[in-house]
């Protein structure tokens, strides 16, 4: 199952832990899941059906433009990062 | 800008008559380059609604360099004129030090040390080294010409003793005595186009080991250039050597009443005064042992 | 008061007059009057010299310089630098050099160097940098500025 | 120059001269401000004399009575459609939450002005002059308050509040406590207590930096027409033409159809024209005129009302065991956002530790609002604030553990397969390289000449993808036409031809690229975060590969054998099996209209594969103990570009963020009164390095190959400014044997810092 990386200012939303394995094929679905076991996630990360703005994702270490229809394996691990531009 | 209403004066007279019916709302320019970035900026210091260029006016464009006589520099003389006048880099190579780094090059082909002088920037660069020169600033007006040493020019930050009917006509600087020497250091963070920190210009002679006259000013360490009486007081009639330089220094140091700003605290500007100070003193007196 | 002044100047060997109010900067009437947008403006206040052009013989700010004051005056701007289709060595040596980036400041280098150039034919990476001081690239750190223009030395003393 | 690439390339590595080169020095380029059309009016805009103040009333009518005024707006000629959040690029792909009122009002106030020099109205005239006039004439009454200038003062209790609405977010959690804290994330690696238990030595240092600007010589500019049909069109200089017509149309609430932006050359952004000013206000002043409007910034205006990146307070505590592994590492990071939320603390939190292998570590970032200009985007944004710190703090740890400072950071350097603080792991990164690089450097090598200081650091910048477009149409002579739409503030438009013309086996001469508008191209997202070479270069390089693909089935069907029968090497389309067909790729461009029709490539992506940048310094220094002046004596620059394009104006990328770096290190400064406003706003007190203030600046490019990317390209802008502040620091530092704490190095710092 791939597996996501809480930041530690989401973990009181999952009693502390720090990693999380969670079913799906996409983002979507992980995150669907994620909030199924522990309420409260989709309302930090989501908004309008898509990642919120102040947020990035990674997927296997690097960011993804796709956000929640980018797909992920079962060995995939995502983090959940503050969105970054550059100069 | 504003509007503002432009006059092109041939002769001193006719710059006169200008100043003078403009009820204290002309401005003389030589370069512009201080003036016109004050028209723009709206200085309130600078409120012309003429400007009058000077800078065609023959007596204004004298640069006249002799052993016998001395330098004679009109008021609209550009810098690069004079840092590349061979008898002045010659009979006055401390002049060459502030011709050479007021502005860049760009602003050397025309900005003038009249320009210099008559703006009364605490910071500008000729001021001190005309002090130490024994400058003699001559000042045509309705009622005719008068002479003033160059330290009596400024009165506060962008004031003079010049009235507004009145032109600076040139800046005149009498042949030194004997053993002369001359120097201006100004301390900058870059190395170019800057405003000083500190500036210091000095001059002394020497005869048989002893300084038998000085001038030291500074520049950026009050509401106008100094001269630094105290600094000449150490000196004179003392042996040269580190003691009477430092004694100088130190006076310098006390005799600063700077402000803090961007350019420097007022306490690191006393202390670039005893440093530059002491510098200049030691470049002065190397001139001196030159000869020049 | 609005009435404007005649200037008549020869810019770049060619006779050209133009109207403009005593407030205008030379810089202002290159650009918005003759239409000569090769010279840039970067400060307005004489520190940057994007706006440098060589007016009767000297290198000057052209933002620090009136309208008015040019008549009679021969001006030479970046326009006036090739020599028709065929780039000044410096210009050339700008490129080959890759001694721009943006290029903004670019026009102001080359009628500053060429002016150099005109005068010291040989100069020393002091000189170069010394002369260069009062026109600021933020792009290149200007290592490849002061070598374009020793490059440029180079070839024009061969070539001469 | 290290190479771990050998594949042998036509074109790129080489040094073609750059396609728009001829019209740069000629002065025939037309850049924003030497824009003109028929009938053009003038705009100005008034700006606050207050850094914190409301807006009790606005009157505009002298100025508007004054002869040749054609129009006067305020923020109250905004669209009135909006509340609360809307998503607006940023322009690096990235959405950033941005609430409308808030953008509108950072370009023309509302009830609020949040610093000295933010814009409160606009003017349109017949000339600059009158419309600087009619600005004089706008009464503008303000309640004045108190100004919030610092990070501390920002954060203390009881401070004045800037927006009485904001209260911190903490990962997409309101606190809901109203403060001038709008942002606080974290990071964390294993245990950070643990950590420090198990080191031997620990340094612990708080260290500040100041708001500085980016410094282009170029204001920003922009002319806007509201034609008659409804659509707007806007010529300006940006780093984003689309980032442009985005914005526009979310300020001005119209459809991105009804924009049109057309990009002229720039000159000089590094981040800061990224977002927009003068544009919107442009828009409205040919709303209400129906004349084109131009507004150009004075210089002054740039520092004070555009938006120059973050100073910062940053707290680094290190530890270590004796054979300098290290084994904690805390981060506390506040950094200036400016009026409005938005500093790049969280780029900065995530490189601080990004060129080290750290078991436990935990970052705190916090980004603060305060009453000055809001920040932008600057060259690696946030990413040399964190560097100054760290990179000192190691040179720290070195000199405590006698080891040499780069023997210390090879031995926890980061390397393929590290996982950094903020969690990812990387991929193949060459921060090795680049300290064995510097190791091995004659300069590195070079005894120190007496007297002088010598310092080191290195820097790290992630780099980034998203969307770029290309189209390219084959002339008849064989010559193609290339249009993008990255804007070309270095160079750029020659290093992505030089990736189609090396796809196509064609000399990049015949290759011309255009930058065209909104209208002609495919979205593309700014020239910025070191991705124009790296994504445009992709696009191009897929683009030419559309259009190798179309002549290979054209020579087919010419020929009337398969295609997969054929290839094209070297510009040349060949059989692998007949050694008698082939045919040049000119040639065949010449039969294009007989055998079927022009052919055209053309590519839209948003690569992965993005591959991050280090880069490092080797500093001499020498300090005249008397002023306390500092002087750059010799200075390298070594980056990993991944593979250097054109490797001119990769040297040149790299010697430019070094020379900003310079200057940030030594007198950059945005020096404000106590009353917030700005003493220092024009290029003779902001003292950026002239010519004469640095020597040449050596280069070392080192090319670790991107695997993501098909020529191995990285991206070379950005990286390079991160290490000079710390490495001028620590050779500062090893010159008088203080610490400096905090930026500028001015000389009287410098001279205090040994009291």
């Amino acid at each position: 199952m791939p597996i996501i990386f809480v930041p530690s200012l989401m973990q009181k939303l999952c009693n502390g832990e720090q990693k999380l394995l969670i079913e799906g094929t996409n983002l979507r679905q992980v995150i669907d899941n994620l909030d199924l076991q522990y309420t409260g996630f989709k309302d930090r990360l989501v908004e309008d059906g898509k990642i919120k703005p102040n947020i990035s994702v990674a997927v296997d270490g690097e960011i993804t433009p796709l956000g929640m229809i980018q797909k992920v394996d079962t060995n995939s691990e995502i983090h959940f990062l503050p969105a970054i531009s550059g100069g | 800008m504003k509007w503002i209403d432009y006059e092109n004066a041939k002769t001193v007279d006719e710059a006169i008559k200008i100043l003078s019916q403009s009820g204290g709302k002309a401005r003389p320019m030589a370069g512009g380059t201080d003036l016109i970035v004050q028209l723009r900026n709206k200085d309130p210091r600078t409120d012309a609604d003429v400007v009058v260029d000077i800078k065609d006016i023959p007596d204004l464009n004298v640069l006249q360099c002799d052993p016998k006589t001395g330098l004679t520099i009109g008021a609209a003389v550009p810098l690069y004129k004079i840092y590349n006048d061979d008898n002045v880099k010659k009979y006055f190579p401390a002049i060459i030090d502030s011709a050479s780094l007021i502005g860049g090059v760009l602003i050397q082909g025309r900005a003038s040390f009249g320009g210099n002088l008559c703006n009364a920037a605490p910071s500008g660069d000729a001021i001190p080294n005309l002090i130490a020169h024994n400058g003699i600033a001559t000042i045509a007006g309705p009622n005719g010409t008068r002479d003033v040493p160059v330290e009596d020019i400024c009165t506060g930050p962008r004031q003079t003793s010049i009235g507004n009917d009145e032109l600076l006509i040139s800046i005149n600087l009498p042949v030194p005595a004997a053993g002369f020497g001359a120097s201006y250091i100004r301390f900058t963070p870059r190395n170019e186009m800057d405003i000083a920190v500190v500036g210091a210009g000095v001059s002394v002679n020497i005869s048989e080991g002893k300084f038998t006259a000085a001038r030291v000013s500074l520049a950026s360490v009050a509401p106008t250039p100094i001269y630094v009486e105290n600094a000449v007081n150490a000196l004179v009639g003392e042996t040269v050597g580190d003691a009477a330089i430092q004694r100088a220094a130190n006076a310098a140091r006390e005799a600063a009443k700077p402000i803090s700003d961007m350019r420097g605290t007022a306490e690191y500007r006393k202390h670039l005064c005893e440093v530059l100070t002491r510098r200049a003193l030691n470049a002065a007196i190397e001139r001196a042992k030159e000869g020049k | 008061m609005t009435t404007k002044t005649h200037v008549q100047t020869t810019i770049n060997g060619e006779p050209v007059d133009f109207l403009c109010e005593p407030r205008q900067s030379l810089l202002e009437c290159l650009r918005d009057v003759v239409g000569l947008t090769g010279t840039k403006e970067g400060c307005n206040d004489g520190n940057c010299g994007a706006c440098t052009v060589k007016l009767d013989g000297r290198i000057v700010t052209s933002c620090l310089v009136l309208g008015v004051e040019a008549q009679g005056a021969d001006i030479e701007t970046i326009e006036g630098v090739a020599e028709g289709t065929n780039l000044h060595p410096l210009q050339l040596a700008f490129l080959e050099n890759a001694a721009l980036q943006c290029g903004i400041c670019t026009p102001g280098f080359i009628v500053s160097a060429k002016s150099l150039l005109d005068q010291n034919p040989n100069p020393t990476e002091h000189e170069i940098r010394f002369w260069l001081a009062n026109n600021l690239c933020r792009c290149t750190g200007y290592d490849k500025i002061v070598r374009a223009v020793q490059d440029a030395a180079k070839k024009m003393q061969e070539a001469s | 120059m290290t190479s771990s690439d050998s594949t042998d390339y036509k074109v790129l590595g080489t040094r073609p001269i750059r396609h728009d080169g001829a019209d740069k020095v000629t002065g025939r380029a037309i850049y924003g401000p030497d824009f003109d059309t028929a009938g053009l009016l003038h705009g100005k805009i008034l700006r606050s004399p207050h850094a914190h103040a409301r807006i009790i009333s606005i009157d505009t009518s002298e100025a508007e009575a004054l002869d040749g005024v054609m129009a006067v707006v305020t923020g109250a000629d905004w669209p009135n459609n909006s509340n609360g959040t809307s998503m607006v690029e940023d322009g690096t792909g990235t959405e950033i939450e941005s609430n409308s009122n808030w953008l509108r009002e950072n370009l023309l106030a509302g009830d609020k002005v949040l610093y000295a020099g933010h814009a409160i109205a606009g003017v349109a005239a017949a000339s600059p002059h009158v419309a600087e006039e009619a600005l004089a004439l706008i009464e503008v009454k303000y309640e004045v308050l108190e100004p919030v200038l610092t990070i501390q003062e920002a954060m203390a209790k009881n401070a004045p509040i800037l927006h009485e609405g904001l209260t911190t977010q903490e990962l997409g959690e309101d606190s809901g406590v109203v403060s001038n804290t709008a942002d606080h994330f974290q990071h964390t690696k294993g245990n950070i207590e643990k950590g420090f238990e198990a080191a031997d030595v620990v340094v612990e240092r708080e260290y500040n930096t100041v708001m500085v600007h980016q410094g282009y010589i170029e204001p920003h500019n922009g002319t806007a027409l509201w034609n008659t049909d409804g659509r707007l069109h806007v010529w300006c200089s940006t780093q984003g033409s689309f980032v442009v017509r985005d914005s526009l149309s979310d300020l001005l609430d119209i459809p991105v159809s009804q924009i049109r932006v057309t990009p002229t050359e720039i000159g000089g952004g590094f981040g800061g024209k990224i977002p927009i000013y003068v544009e919107p206000v442009a828009a409205l002043l040919s709303k209400k005129t129906g004349s084109p409007v131009k507004i150009v910034m004075s210089r002054k205006e740039v520092f004070e009302g555009s938006g120059p990146t973050a100073g910062s307070n940053i707290k680094i505590k290190l530890g270590a065991k004796s054979d300098g592994t290290i084994t904690a590492a805390h981060a506390w990071m506040a950094m200036e956002a400016g009026g409005y939320p938005g500093s790049p603390v969280g780029a900065a939190a995530q490189c601080v530790f990004a060129a080290y292998d750290i078991e436990n570590a935990l970052v705190d970032g916090y980004d603060v609002v305060v009453n000055k200009p809001k920040t932008a985007p600057y060259r690696a944004p946030g990413a040399p604030n964190a560097a100054f710190g760290m990179e000192q703090a190691m040179n720290e740890l070195a000199e405590m553990l006698q080891m040499d400072p780069i023997d210390l950071r090879l031995k926890n350097v980061a390397t393929e397969g590290t996982r950094r603080v903020d969690g990812p792991t990387f991929r193949r990164i060459g921060a090795k390289e680049v300290l064995e690089t510097m190791r091995d450097h004659p300069h590195y090598q070079a005894a120190k000449t007496e007297g002088h200081g010598r310092g080191i650091a290195i820097g790290f910048w992630f780099n980034i993808g998203f969307d770029s477009a290309c189209n390219i149409a084959v002339n008849s002579d064989g010559s193609i036409n290339l249009t993008e739409g990255s804007t070309d503030i270095g160079g750029s438009r020659t290093s992505i031809a030089m990736h189609a013309a090396e796809v196509l086996g064609i000399p990049v001469e015949d290759v011309r690229p255009s930058v065209v508008d909104t209208d002609t191209i495919g979205f593309t997202a700014v020239t910025g975060g070191s991705r124009t070479t790296f994504a445009t270069g992709w696009a191009a390089y897929e683009a030419a590969q559309d259009v190798k693909k179309q002549s290979i089935e054209r020579a087919a069907s010419i020929w009337d054998v398969d295609s997969d029968t054929l290839n094209m090497e070297d510009g040349v389309i060949k059989s692998k099996t007949d050694s008698e067909l082939k045919m040049t790729f000119k040639e065949l461009a010449s039969q294009m209209s007989d055998t079927g029709g022009g052919i055209t490539g053309r590519a839209s992506v948003n690569p992965k594969g993005v591959g991050g940048s280090f880069a490092g310094n080797m500093v001499d220094v020498s300090v005249d103990d008397e002023t306390g002046k500092v002087t750059i004596e010799r200075f390298t620059c070594v980056q990993d570009v991944g593979k250097a394009i054109h490797p001119s104006y990769v040297e040149g990328q790299m010697q430019g963020g070094s020379a900003q770096g310079i200057g940030w290190a030594l007198n950059e400064e945005y020096f404000m009164n106590d009353q917030g406003n700005m003493a220092n706003s024009s290029l003779l007190d902001y003292r950026m390095p002239t010519s004469l203030d640095l020597p040449m600046i050596d280069t070392a490019i080192v090319e670790v190959a991107n695997p993501g990317h098909p020529f191995g390209v990285r991206g070379v802008g950005e990286a390079n400014i991160v290490p000079p502040t710390p490495a001028i620091a620590n050779a500062v530092s090893d010159a008088t044997g203080n610490i400096m704490t905090q930026l500028p190095l001015t000389p009287g710092a410098v001279l205090d810092s040994g009291k």
